[in-house]
């Protein structure tokens, strides 16, 4: 399979400046060092818990944020230097959608110009061609040609999301990053976005890099999933083969950790102790061990690197 | 509450009306009666202020010296003052003084202002430091006194106390805007817009200035009353528009050496001042509670 | 603690700078001719020019503004064209009559402005909420100097219950210790000062503080609701706690931090109120001085008056920051 | 019974009319059971809780009808004194957001104190040391340290475990959570549940449990009660509700939850949006968007029918019962 996009050692730090007078300047190593590759038509889930640096890490992909050090190679070309009219050329390719239906709008447009400005910024269309591409737009999304003229606040959150979706696909990206796209929803509006990113995807032969941290979501629509931990990836498998047979501590805590609607089935869980540690100032070594149940003497000293088990299947952990 | 957001939920079928957010607002706004009186007020005095020649039953600037100080009469109704001149035309010929600095001077700080706050608050790092720096100085005197500082220099007159007025209140309106743009820079329709190809320009002005007006408007109208009461406060020292020009402030002042037995000589244009200062207050709540969806009920 | 408002005193010089320049250049640049305005109007030109020369008015302008700057760190502003005295021992010699009626009106305004807002609050949209924002809105669209007049008006000249101006009944100053006339007169026991001191103290501070009042109340008003609605609201009387420890304690504790704020600002504006009721009071202070050098083209006495009125405020604006810390755990200083 | 909810009905005036938030709901709980009122946003959930606890904000909210009866006594019947009499005493509440929910200014030790010396009669020292060893009880490490802490000191999970503690340090019956693990990671909330199912045997608190999380309630609760649009459409067992949903409702949120256990190409959906509030459907309120949906569904409100033991809200068994369908 060729990749469509491929992440190398990744990096983005953010500073915190600190001390008096003379700056001492710390980092919150939000992602450190992240590789990985999302292939042609496929969607790739990245699943971890809050302050894993998974949205950082798609704000990097759609260059809304400058990556300290690494690469993002989009077709085979590195995207983090591209500037001024190369850079605009390539937003099209990439586009993203965003948790919060209520905030990802800007309320004093109509739904219509929000849909049009990216064929208008980008000049895809002109005159009643861009017209004509937004109705078509929010046909594909399931909205109505009525709803063209109304403004955010008068939309459901459900709905709200598809003019998010519609957004994104004006431009005709390749890749879509979705960042906890159904996260703020109800379960019932859940499946009903759900569905529609299935069957856009099959339509429009979308790639998708769907960020989201629930577990049982991220399954049902990712073909690879990849978990991370502090900043770093921690394990990159098929799907199937991650949630059947999870290889790293986190990842089995993870999974026993997601509450499952069937009281018929108790399950053994496994409980962590304690909290993430700070990105500003994490673990030596593997920096899951202060919480794992399987730390050994070398995880507390040694990083473990990214191995591979077979299968498509890679993990970084000192017991494989 | 979790009824909130229920509370937009539109129906399938397109039973309602669309509504901007604007429009919103102004319904929202028309019914708050306080706000509609202040709002009436100032039309009201704005029509004095184009109209107030036809009104003045006297020449405001010359006076009869043997009737001076007169109490109010039918002949004068609100007496004469120490030259003996008509207060009643004057406080009318006042008002365009008033309401000319008032607005002229908030208009040339918010412009100042917004250019200022956005390129702070939108560029951080060094612009921002330099241009909070400069506001810090300003900020650094208790505006009136800064204000009367620049009068003492700059010398007496109506242009004058514009300036003075609006240079020490820019940096209010730049920290408001600032801040706004602060608090909306990173919300996700800013992102989105920067991911869709918008530039810098495009995002400040289409998407993130339009979505802080709401707090600077506020802060704009409400100014006006400040600037008034500057404008009044400078006259009354001796400082603001010189005489025989009638402005409210300065007509306190020069009375203020007969008020022992001729109250009404600053009665009414105190009065006057308190109005107008209180039609503005009272649009500018109104305008708060009208564009603060936290407020609303 | 100690580390942090070392910082923020090295911190002031680049705005002491900054204000003492502006000041500067603004006095220099537009100011009428000092030399002409000290020899009056039948001064020949070369007396003129002669003076100048004294002043060193011909210099240009950096020399100027640095013999000036020598000066102040020196703790000499220079002396006043007319008196011809120091400015530094006239402003001084005044400056406890304006903090004394600065302190006054202050500790009027929170008493009340506060009481009221938290009142209001607590009955929103009731009646008694609508009479305290009517009298608000009043405070605020007032210009205090004419309070001040209407004041004297109805209780010095009308009701003869206090006096017209002034700061203490001619002959009765108490022995200077701190130079506030209200503690001075107490400490030394001397009661008929302490009844005139107040007596002449009551008008102007009321006129003075009632802007501050007013804001104050609005402030306290909106903030007590804001804050009535946040979770940890819900939680305290979820706890089954009493409304008026929920109020009192849990809600105006959070609500101090947004008013001492205020306050802070107010205390600042304050001075430059007092130039407004000083000059309607008589009050002998430096903001009645001010304004009397300003007429007179006094720019020494002007440039003096404003630098030293803006270190006050921005010690005013430290001693605000510092109080946060001490309300607001979230916030540390180090 | 330890607490019985009757005919519950709250109001809130909003612009533009009057929302039956809660629209006569029933529903019971006996001591040491575990009830989890499940539904999505807008069903009026969260209402019912603070209607229980009497915290309703009024205005624009009122409890205009139903009894709740706690031990048999009925709490809207009480006085002002008496209800801050058995808040944080005899029931006591944690909500959703434990970041907002504790005050930024005191420290957690005074906080949780708070309570012990109102209902207990406790001195400040005497409280401070229950505090402690609540903080232990909840398992917060070297908790005579963390009692001087002030609340953003804490990360989210350490700040749910204070409202916990502080919830039951006066030793209730009735422990409302309202969406207790909602705001936390997956890791943090399987700990949080772990605690509250450990120390309600421990205590013999009973639990109301709010939540949308099916799979939470699948996890913990004993019995189930579905709400949509301010209605009970469905009561029963956990596993009744779960092996065997009644109500189309119930049996299409079933549906919709990708799960981790099985793998389905499409999801299941339930069509259409929540009606509004303000303009409520004249029948039954999940009509429009039911795939059972017949006649009379459009037409009329249907009652709660008793069917096998169970109750649901929905024609289907009324009709069943009579034999004609």
């Amino acid at each position: 399979m060729e990749a469509l996009l491929e992440v190398v050692n990744l990096k983005k730090y953010f500073p915190v400046e600190s001390g008096f007078l003379k700056k001492s300047v710390e980092y919150v190593k939000a992602v450190d060092d992240v590789s990985f590759k999302i292939y042609r038509g496929e969607t790739l889930g990245l699943v971890g818990e809050s302050g894993c640096g998974k949205s950082t890490t798609g704000r990097m992909l759609v260059n809304l944020l400058k990556p300290t050090s690494g690469e993002v190679r989009f077709e085979g070309k590195d995207i983090t230097k591209l500037k001024g009219a190369e850079e605009r050329e390539f937003r099209k390719n990439i586009q993203i959608i965003f948790q919060d239906p209520y905030a990802s709008l800007n309320p004093r447009m109509t739904v219509g110009d929000i849909i049009a400005e990216p064929i208008k910024i980008n000049r895809l269309a002109k005159g009643e061609e861009v017209e004509k591409r937004v109705l078509k737009l929010l046909e594909y999304v399931g909205l109505a040609s009525y709803h063209r003229n109304r403004y955010p606040h008068e939309f459901s959150g459900g709905q709200r999301q598809r003019v998010g979706i519609a957004r994104a696909l004006a431009v005709n990206p390749k890749l879509i990053v979705c960042d906890e796209p159904v996260s703020a929803l109800d379960v019932s509006i859940q499946a009903q976005v759900l569905n529609l990113l299935d069957d856009l995807q099959k339509e429009f032969k979308l790639t998708y890099l769907f960020i989201a941290h629930g577990l049982n979501v991220v399954k049902h629509v990712s073909d690879r999933v990849g978990v991370m931990y502090l900043g770093k990836l921690v394990e990159i498998g098929d799907a199937d083969s991650l949630y059947d047979n999870p290889l790293h501590p986190y990842t089995k805590a993870l999974l026993s950790a997601i509450p499952v609607p069937d009281p018929a089935k108790k399950r053994e869980r496994i409980i962590l102790s304690g909290d993430v540690p700070s990105p500003l100032n994490p673990p030596e070594g593997c920096r899951f061990h202060t919480r794992c149940q399987s730390c050994m003497e070398i995880c507390k000293k040694k990083e473990p690197e990214l191995k591979d088990v077979g299968q498509n299947h890679r993990v970084a952990c000192h017991l494989y | 509450m979790e009824l909130n957001r229920e509370e937009n939920v539109m129906l399938e079928g397109g039973v309602e009306k669309t509504s901007s957010p604007w429009r919103n607002i102004w319904s929202e706004l028309v019914k708050n009666k306080a706000a509609m009186v202040g709002l009436s007020i100032i039309v009201i005095l704005i029509l004095i202020a184009l109209f107030g020649k036809y009104l003045m039953p006297y020449d405001p600037n010359t006076g009869v010296l043997a009737e001076s100080l007169q109490k109010p009469s039918s002949a004068h109704i609100f007496g004469t003052d120490e030259q003996g001149r008509d207060i009643f035309s004057r406080i009318i010929d006042g008002t365009k003084i008033s309401l000319r600095v008032g607005i002229t001077a908030v208009a040339i700080a918010l412009t100042a202002g917004i250019i200022f706050g956005s390129f702070a608050g939108y560029y951080g790092g060094k612009i921002d430091m330099y241009i909070m720096r400069l506001m810090d100085i300003i900020l650094a005197f208790p505006s009136l006194l800064l204000a009367i500082a620049f009068m003492s220099a700059l010398g007496k007159g109506i242009d004058k106390a514009i300036i003075a007025i609006s240079i020490v209140t820019i940096p209010e309106y730049a920290r408001i805007v600032r801040g706004s743009i602060l608090s909306v820079k990173e919300n996700e329709y800013v992102q989105a817009a920067k991911a869709i190809g918008n530039n810098d320009m495009g995002i400040i002005f289409k998407h993130i200035l339009p979505n802080v007006m709401s707090p600077i408007i506020v802060r704009a109208t409400l100014g006006i009353s400040t600037a008034i009461l500057e404008t009044s406060a400078l006259g009354f020292l001796g400082l603001g528009i010189q005489p025989p020009q009638a402005e409210w402030g300065s007509m306190l002042g020069a009375g203020r050496g007969y008020f022992y037995n001729a109250p009404h000589i600053v009665l009414f244009p105190g009065i006057a001042i308190t109005i107008t200062v209180l039609a503005f207050n009272l649009f500018g709540d109104g305008l708060r509670d009208a564009l603060d969806p936290k407020l609303r009920k | 603690m100690v580390k942090y408002i070392i910082k923020r005193l090295i911190l002031l010089i680049p705005v002491l700078l900054g204000v003492s320049i502006m000041v500067f250049v603004v006095m220099h640049v537009f100011q009428a001719d000092p030399a002409s305005i000290i020899l009056g109007q039948h001064a020949t030109a070369e007396q003129i020019e002669k003076l100048r020369q004294e002043l060193g008015l011909n210099n240009p302008l950096y020399v100027q503004y640095w013999d000036f700057l020598k000066g102040a760190l020196q703790g000499d502003l220079g002396s006043s064209l007319i008196t011809k005295t120091p400015v530094v021992k006239e402003i001084l010699s005044r400056f406890p009559a304006t903090i004394e009626l600065a302190l006054a009106a202050i500790i009027i305004a929170s008493i009340f402005g506060i009481s009221i807002g938290v009142i209001s609050a607590v009955k929103q949209n009731s009646i008694v909420d609508y009479i305290g924002m009517v009298f608000a809105l009043l405070g605020v669209s007032m210009p205090i100097f004419w309070l001040g007049l209407i004041l004297i008006v109805i209780f010095a000249v009308q009701m003869h219950l206090l006096p017209v101006a002034g700061r203490i009944q001619i002959g009765l100053e108490p022995a200077h210790i701190t130079g506030f006339y209200l503690i001075d007169s107490l400490l030394t026991g001397n009661m008929a000062s302490f009844k005139s001191a107040l007596s002449h103290i009551i008008l102007p501070a009321v006129a003075l503080g009632s802007y501050s009042t007013a804001i104050i109340a609005r402030m306290t008003r909106s903030t007590m609701l804001e804050i009535i609605g946040q979770d940890y609201i819900r939680t305290a009387r979820a706890k089954g706690l009493v409304e008026k420890v929920v109020i009192l304690q849990h809600a105006l504790r959070n609500a101090l931090i947004p008013i001492i704020t205020v306050i802070g600002l107010q205390l600042g504006s304050l001075l430059g109120g007092a130039v407004l009721t000083e000059t309607v009071f008589s009050w002998p202070g430096v903001g009645s001085y001010t304004v009397e050098a300003i007429l007179k083209s006094d720019y020494p006495v002007v440039q003096g008056a404003v630098i030293l009125l803006a270190v006050v405020f921005v010690l005013v604006n430290l001693a605000v920051d510092l109080l946060y810390a001490y309300l607001d755990p979230r916030i540390k200083y180090s | 019974m330890l607490l019985q909810v009757k005919n519950l009905k709250t109001q809130f005036k909003v612009k533009g009319g009057v929302v039956n938030a809660v629209d006569g709901v029933d529903f019971e709980i006996d001591r040491g059971e575990v009830v989890s009122i499940v539904g999505e946003s807008g069903s009026g959930k969260s209402v019912t809780s603070l209607s229980i606890m009497g915290l309703i904000p009024n205005p624009p909210g009122k409890v205009i009808d139903g009894e709740i009866l706690f031990k048999g006594e009925d709490l809207l019947k009480k006085t002002k004194k008496e209800l801050q009499n058995i808040r944080g005493n005899e029931i006591s509440m944690i909500f959703q957001e434990p970041m907002t929910s504790l005050n930024p200014v005191f420290t957690i030790g005074k906080q949780i104190s708070e309570a012990l010396i109102k209902h207990k009669n406790m001195s400040r020292e005497e409280a401070l040391k229950k505090s402690i060893e609540m903080l232990e009880l909840v398992g917060i490490p070297s908790p005579e340290k963390r009692v001087k802490d002030y609340p953003h000191q804490l990360s989210g999970g350490m700040r749910q475990r204070v409202m916990i503690a502080m919830a039951l340090a006066c030793g209730p019956e009735l422990l409302i959570a309202d969406e207790p693990t909602t705001a936390l990671d997956v890791t943090i909330q399987a700990q949080i549940l772990d605690l509250m199912l450990k120390l309600k045997d421990k205590l013999g608190t009973s639990i109301l449990l709010i939540t949308h999380d099916l799979g939470v309630v699948a996890e913990v609760s004993d019995r189930v009660v579905v709400m949509y649009c301010g209605k009970v459409v469905e009561k029963g067992t956990v596993m009744e509700i779960f092996e065997r949903p009644l109500h189309p409702y119930t049996e299409g949120l079933l549906l919709s939850i990708p799960r981790v256990d099985e793998k389905h190409d499409k999801l299941f959906m339930i069509p259409g949006v929540v009606p509004n509030p303000l303009n409520m459907p004249k029948g039954c309120a999940f009509a429009d968007r039911c795939h059972r949906c017949e006649e009379i569904c459009k037409k009329e409100v249907p009652p709660l029918v008793e069917y096998e033991g169970r109750q649901v809200r929905c024609f289907r068994y009324l009709n069943h019962k009579e034999g004609k369908v």
